[in-house]
């Protein structure tokens, strides 16, 4: 097994132990030595006192999936040493803090007790820090036994602490502790180990959440209303953090506003009533909030007020699993509110495109006068991506649709708010309050004309309701495109996916092609669905679909609304609220070819045409 | 077709304002409220106070939520902007206009079903949010539009149109106005032209929260205790046919009081509602005692009407926050988008 | 033109004018001539002023959808004169209140002048009976024009007025006013008439929302918690009107409790309380209610709660059109809230079913411990429909599903509320307060074990969730088989429809036939579907799915839940707000046959197999 | 795996009540809370309190909504049913609940997010619905388990563990609750077990709506004005590791004091908090004077613990609604159904 800079390290400790931190440290170090890390953080739905586990998988050749199985265990939790210790993979090392010894029943891996606890009691007289610092005598005793280069992480120490430099001493000391202790009692390095390499240069390392936040600052929005919930309520306190530092006149006022919003109905409200009246506005939620704001989903479908609604997904139904991923809103979005209501979804695949999404999603919200729900998960959300920097152009125009103003309504006859003037069924809106006598109208969710009027004339109201179903299709057009790779021209398999999986995925077909399996992949980023993804269905006899929810809710959009026949797409799901692995995508996808005569017969084709 | 345009028949001798624009300038479309509904009465009076503070219409914005109420705004100023958005949800709505272009006036409508019950917590964080705005509720202590249902600012014990009792007691929006902090609260009359229309002024005239209680009542399902004798006199009349289809025309019940003065108004079902204004050595910079007040005359069955509460010192929402002084809705994205280089050393501190 | 007892005729009155109990009183006195009436009442969102009409197929054949054209129109409306007149049909009559006299510009029907408002105003000195009774002369004046059997009339007035016995001389007074002025004026009965027949002696004519109504007493439901919303309104207020007279205990107190809540969240809150309770509980709403209530129904469907929820549905998006009818909260409702959530849909096609639908869907939601909704519609939900009487079985037992009492607590080992005991994925419950020490389980919409206790494993939610997805499958079993009805064995043509657009069905497929087009029909009753449905998919080549929406949402989940071919099912859509006539159901069809080459491939295939 | 099982160990000599059990019998599985949490200390009274009652636990139903404090029903009463519902919603699960079972005890627990935001519409509706309960609002002035936000019940000016200031007023659920016409309204503080219990028997035998508005600090995310001294310390020493996610174990605050007196309460964060205790000559049935006490100490910066406003006099909902006095969900369906006879009557008028 090679496992030079190709490992899964895991850092089981207890919640608010302060051991977050600690190994955010220790992963950004990997990070700065070259190598691919991707963490994941598994914590409770608890604030104190509960497993947390910090796992990651380190790699150089670029994985950035789970994977089954643990190198390295550093277990710090005594509830959860015994289940730690299975979770070690023949061969690996169990770390764990030896101040009270005990023994693991596994003679096939490394134990290497190191009495953390104790050497903290003697080191630190507050009760606090001597708390605190055992998880940084950790990342010191990893630093020596995976001969990490222990200059960047000091260096990164200080970085760190750069606005409180007292602190960053005793920081160094705890590194230092646990360093020493390992030099001396155990053989440093392990044979799993890093080594520096280029593979992460110039990269960054950042959570969807903040990317996309980022995005927000961007996209000039200056309105946000957010209720808390995990996982993304992150999304919105980075996009406060950003936006009020970032965006001060000159009198040190803001040009924005966040508001925390006393629940969901009323931050998509407060969102909506700002995108009606010009403003760049957005809401950020999981899936109980998607479901209280699914009313005025409705109002905004039918009213044509743009807005830009994050769901972070997480584990449902219902509370579901909080602090666990899932894309399992999908028909819930597609369709949200009662009637004939329908959604346009983007679906960013890592946090380089949460920014590019959130920043494209107002332009969208604003050209289409719609809600555009962006569907991140917790996964992309929550845990650190190493992605390429984030990306600017200058010369970007945000494109705010089709506003008149004043002068524009001048020269306009009549103003019909919803009148298809283009012949792209989106029509012109105009802002509150931008000229004295024309262009004022009434946004309503019961029926109206395209005039604005209230109307109880059913055939009005239909007209109505065809164009609106005409800007979806021309919203298909306008949606990003999805990303198609080909293995081989010739392949009649197909796989489709979406979202967090994407690392998975590449791995996983990566496998499979080492297995004499060609898959075509393509990635799908938008609802409404454009016509690439007919053509690649076409194209292909049987195609996988991976997603992350119970009931292959991508799968029944895609038989819905793609015209795709059902017996073509296979689904491979998975739903306990972790983030998939290469090796379930690709086993379930072996084990259907192998089983299933269809897609047998679907792989001779492709093997008869290459 | 419920859409009707008014004729567009120009007196030329109609006063003008400031701005040289005559009342009708600051109409709608015609009211589709039944005739006599107190709702209507308010319209004007909304359209007295703009007409009368120059207030160039486009300038306002009218939000509101759903109900007979919340339906007036298509019944005045027609050259604002409206939104007539979901049940209960006005606030928000409005709270996030406000946020977007704090430049324009907020008028919100909505209906006691709308804000007592739906609409409450939206409702009492606006108020603690300070959203400069007015907040007008024509309150009427029923749900007109769907056919007479109590609604939570209805009187206890008195009786709906179809005789079943109340059971519970009303929720009095001026006072939970005052308790969460709205800055100016003031109650009044559909009828009382002359009180509403100078409460009004100084309601668009402050500067934050500022929340009106008009008692407005409904033709239709009128639901004050009943009065035998009327009352009775009405039912068998529209129980004549046996629904509760008929709605007789009525004149809209007025009322002309002075200061300090308490006069029982006669409801269109007969009943009897005592109105008390309040009287000038009244202080209404004072909370508690304005509460005193108002929870004394209402155990003794008063409606206190007048300028109940006002406070000049609050900051607003956009004070609270510290907004830019320029609309946010009206910033040019060089403003707010940082752009490449500041993007870049974002990516520094993720490397 | 067979005009005897086969004609529309159309009262076009003002909303809150008093006209909508004279012309309920003029269609009842229809049926108790023997004759199908199915009045349809167009009326405005708004109390007073507004336009309003009754619209009244009369068929001894037994019609009853609506028709295109208007052979008789009353013309009480001076506002809607001109629109009203262009309905009626050529050879047709209008009626107007010609107090007022005044032109018509159609030559080929027939205009009769009564000037009603003048009689009243002779008549009556209080305003309010002027304005009142001149509703009751126009039906005074059509009993004599139709040749109505004028005992039959005033036996109604008699019974209506039982106990308000100083009404019925007025009232019978303003009848003959009408009549004799016409008897006196032109010529009685015109062509267009009655002729009594015994085609609905025996049953009765009832509005689905108080035959749902009904049977939510007859099913012993206990607690009813709503909010007002048009058009379900009136079914919470006849559940209470019956119960609270049918349900006094002997003290006078009332064995049920009905509650307006202050809106919808809390509506289905205290349904939700109430069935976790043990009581039977219900709400009801439209629209803008379920969207609100959606993730409350994901609480109820993940912690299996029992609960019954009608969906009266009205036209949408949004707000909408309060006053109209629509099927389109099929796909809201089927997946409503967010995660992997399915909801049981009841779909009752007429009144009667709607009783029975009301009745069992108490036993469904207590047997499978999940809500119900049964999706009826305005038109279902608030016209009066001639129907079979309802019928009660005393022997039917109320199925309260698995609830262990507290002597069956004694003998089990360990309660677990979520195990599968009996291999058919529903668990067991027990109620508050059953047993002093066992029993007792934790609710939760949080990720949970089968012994209800909270879990962050994954796996374990994972499998509960398995079950839930078995659970639907059970579900599936129970449901309410589809109306099959055969136009010939061979035919290759099918036709799908739904709920209230029944009637218009079964006279288009008359229709059809009569041109030679025979199709077999499938009324679905349920979701999850069943076998037949895909049975009957396949049994045909092409199969049209009427429905009331814009977006084909039943066909969306045949598609997807049902596994039938997209390119199977032709839409045939509607969502003008109207109930559908079978002239639009008809040419549909008949055009898509004419036109498409794969539909009249299947019908060659069902000729060649005939 | 967050379910633990609390060890069964029995100690013969625990005292026992007259139902026979040991406090042990009311408890429930061990606490996920962070240590030293107040709401661990209300767990503890409701043990105290049920034990002391001699309630049989399965006549308690346990209702939260979402958050910390929701997640305790979990750690008490192991032998009653408890329902875990939606974020603010408990009000109307409890409310449909008691009215399938009058016969029961029903205990619903809140935060202060959980009531005074999201839940702001239900609980003043359930309040004034009369809904025989306790609603016990577990109130930290902060969103627990979502890391911080400010609650609505925050002090204005307060600052959070992020160092950012709350901009809003506080919202005083005990004033709200006297002003919507709860019965039964106390207030208390989670570390005074001496006036916490009494007030708690209190409520448990009270008929009607009794809230206990319970000051609960949150050893986390204590936001109280900042004390320089010691917040600065331990923000220090959190921020050594740059992120918040580090939870010092605390002690219980606790406080001891009489009748009358007015006293500081040092919170976790080294700022203090003032409470005052009612005197024993405060009328609780009063409750024009009980607002107006709160809110004059209010204005000095007090918070006013105790029997705040008692009314013996109101009947509860299911008296108002005149329900049958047998739980409706044990009503037999015989007693339910009006059967095959009744239904063929009810076609004729139909016919
Ligand atoms: C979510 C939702 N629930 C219910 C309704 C139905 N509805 C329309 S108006 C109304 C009540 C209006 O009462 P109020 O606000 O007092 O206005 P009024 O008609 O009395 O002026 C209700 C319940 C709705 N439109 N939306
Ligand atoms: C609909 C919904 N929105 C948001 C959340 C996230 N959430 C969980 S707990 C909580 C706040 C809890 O605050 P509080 O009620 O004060 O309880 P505490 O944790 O402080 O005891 C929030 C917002 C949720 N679970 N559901
Ligand atoms: S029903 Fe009542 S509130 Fe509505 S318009 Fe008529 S009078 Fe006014
Ligand atoms: S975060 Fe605060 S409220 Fe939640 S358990 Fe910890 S101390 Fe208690
Ligand atoms: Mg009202
Ligand atoms: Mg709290």
């Amino acid at each position: 097994m090679k496992r030079i800079n190709e490992f899964v390290i895991k850092l089981a400790t207890v919640n608010g132990s302060g051991s977050a931190s600690a190994n955010t440290l220790f992963a950004k170090a990997l990070f700065r030595l070259g190598l691919y890390v991707s963490p994941k953080n598994i914590f409770p739905s608890n604030i104190q006192g509960l497993p947390t586990w910090y796992e990651v998988r380190v790699s150089q050749a670029g994985h950035m999936a789970r994977r089954e199985g643990v190198d390295i265990m550093v277990a710090m939790n005594p509830q959860t040493y015994a289940e730690d210790a299975t979770e070690v993979l023949p061969g690996g090392y169990l770390i764990y803090d030896s101040s009270l010894i005990r023994s693991f029943e596994r003679d096939d891996i490394e134990v290497l007790p190191i009495p953390i606890a104790q050497m903290c009691a003697k080191e630190y007289k507050d009760l606090r820090e001597r708390q605190l610092f055992k998880n940084i005598v950790y990342v010191g005793a990893l630093t020596a036994l995976l001969d990490m280069d222990y200059d960047i992480v000091t260096q990164l120490v200080e970085e760190r602490f750069k606005r409180k430099p007292k602190l960053i001493k005793p920081n160094l000391k705890a590194l230092e502790i646990g360093r020493k202790y390992v030099l001396e009692t155990f053989q440093c390095p392990l044979p799993v180990k890093v080594r520096p390499c280029e593979g992460t240069h110039g990269k960054i390392i950042m959570t969807g959440n903040e990317a996309a936040a980022l995005g927000c600052v961007w996209a000039g929005a200056t309105v946000a209303s957010w209720y808390p919930i995990t996982p993304s309520t992150s999304l919105a306190e980075a996009f406060e953090k950003y936006s009020s530092k970032l965006r001060l006149d000159e009198e040190g006022r803001r040009r924005v506003a966040v508001v925390q919003a006393e629940d969901e109905l009323a931050a998509i409200g407060i969102a909506i009533g700002a995108g009606w009246n010009g403003a760049r506005a957005f809401t950020a939620t999981s899936g109980p909030g998607v479901s209280l704001m699914s009313e005025f989903l409705g109002l905004a479908y039918f009213a044509e007020v743009p807005l830009v609604l994050f769901n972070v997904q997480r584990g449902g139904p219902s509370t579901g699993m909080p602090t666990r991923t899932q894309q399992s809103d999908i028909i819930c979005c597609a369709y949200a509110s009662h009637g004939d209501t329908r959604q346009v979804l983007l679906i960013p695949g890592d946090p380089h495109e949460c920014f590019d999404f959130a920043a494209q999603a107002f332009d969208l919200a604003e050209r289409l006068q719609t809600p555009i729900i962006v569907m991140s998960d917790l996964d992309l959300g929550m845990n650190d991506w190493v992605i390429d920097p984030l990306i600017w152009d200058d010369t970007h125009k945000h494109d705010r649709g089709k506003v008149l103003d004043a002068e524009a309504l001048e020269e306009i006859e009549q103003f019909g708010r919803y009148l298809d003037v283009d012949g792209d069924a989106i029509p012109y809106r105009t802002i509150p309050g931008t000229h004295p006598t024309k262009g004022a109208y009434f946004s309503r969710g019961s029926s109206h004309d395209a005039y604005a009027r209230y109307t109880e004339n059913g055939e009005l109201n239909a007209a109505n309701l065809d164009r609106l179903a005409r800007k979806f299709e021309t919203a298909a057009k306008m949606m990003p495109r999805p990303v198609i790779k080909r293995a081989s021209k010739a392949s009649k398999l197909g796989l489709i996916n979406f979202g967090s999986t994407e690392p998975a995925v590449r791995e996983a077909v990566g496998l499979l092609k080492r297995d004499g399996y060609k898959l075509n992949t393509m990635r799908l980023r938008a609802f409404p669905f454009g016509k690439d993804i007919a053509a690649f269905a076409a194209e292909h006899e049987r195609i996988f679909v991976v997603e992350m929810n119970r009931d292959a809710q991508m799968r029944t959009l895609l038989i819905a609304e793609a015209g795709i026949p059902a017996e073509k797409l296979i689904p491979v799901l998975s739903y306990d609220g972790m983030p998939m692995t290469a090796r379930q995508i690709a086993a379930k996808v072996q084990g259907t070819i192998e089983s299933d005569k269809s897609v047998a017969q679907a792989l001779r084709l492709s093997a008869a045409a290459m | 077709m419920t859409y009707i345009k008014k004729p567009a028949i120009r007196h030329p001798g109609l006063r003008q304002n400031n701005l040289g624009l005559t009342r009708r300038d600051y109409e709608g479309v015609l009211s589709t409220l039944c005739a006599g509904c107190g709702h209507d009465s308010i319209s004007a009076a909304i359209i007295e106070t703009c007409f009368e503070l120059d207030l160039p219409a486009n300038r306002i914005a009218k939000l509101s939520g759903i109900g007979c109420s919340s339906k007036t705004p298509n019944y005045f100023l027609d050259r604002a902007h409206g939104f007539n958005g979901v049940h209960g949800r006005m606030p928000s709505v409005a709270t996030g206009a406000n946020i977007a272009n704090r430049d324009l006036i907020y008028l919100g409508i909505s209906g006691d079903g709308d804000t007592a019950s739906i609409g409450l917590g939206q409702f009492s964080h606006a108020i603690r949010r300070r959203v400069n705005m007015i907040y007008i509720v024509e309150n009427n202590g029923t749900y007109g539009l769907t056919k007479g249902q109590f609604s939570a600012t209805n009187d206890r014990d008195s009786k709906s149109k179809k005789g079943e009792d109340n059971l519970f007691d009303s929720i009095d929006l001026a006072m939970l106005g005052i308790q969460l902090g709205a800055g100016f609260v003031g109650r009044s009359f559909s009828g009382d032209k002359d009180q509403l229309v100078p409460l009004m002024k100084a309601a668009m005239r402050y500067n934050g929260f500022a929340l009106l209680d008009i008692i407005s009542p409904c033709v239709t399902f009128n639901n004050h205790a009943a009065s035998t004798k009327s009352y009775d006199y009405i039912r068998d009349h529209s129980e004549a046919v046996d629904k509760l289809d008929f709605v007789p025309e009525r004149e809209e019940i007025t009322a002309d009081y002075e200061e300090g003065q308490t006069i029982y108004v006669k409801m269109h079902d007969g009943s009897m509602m005592q109105l008390h204004k309040l009287s000038q050595d009244y202080d209404p910079r004072d909370a508690d005692a304005a509460l005193a007040t108002l929870r004394k005359r209402f155990t003794s069955g008063q409606v206190v009407t007048g300028l109940l509460y006002i406070d000049d010192r609050k900051q607003d929402l956009h004070e609270l926050m510290k907004t830019t002084k320029t609309p946010l809705n009206a910033l040019h994205m060089d403003e707010l988008c940082p752009g490449r280089a500041k993007l870049d050393e974002i990516n520094k501190e993720f490397a």
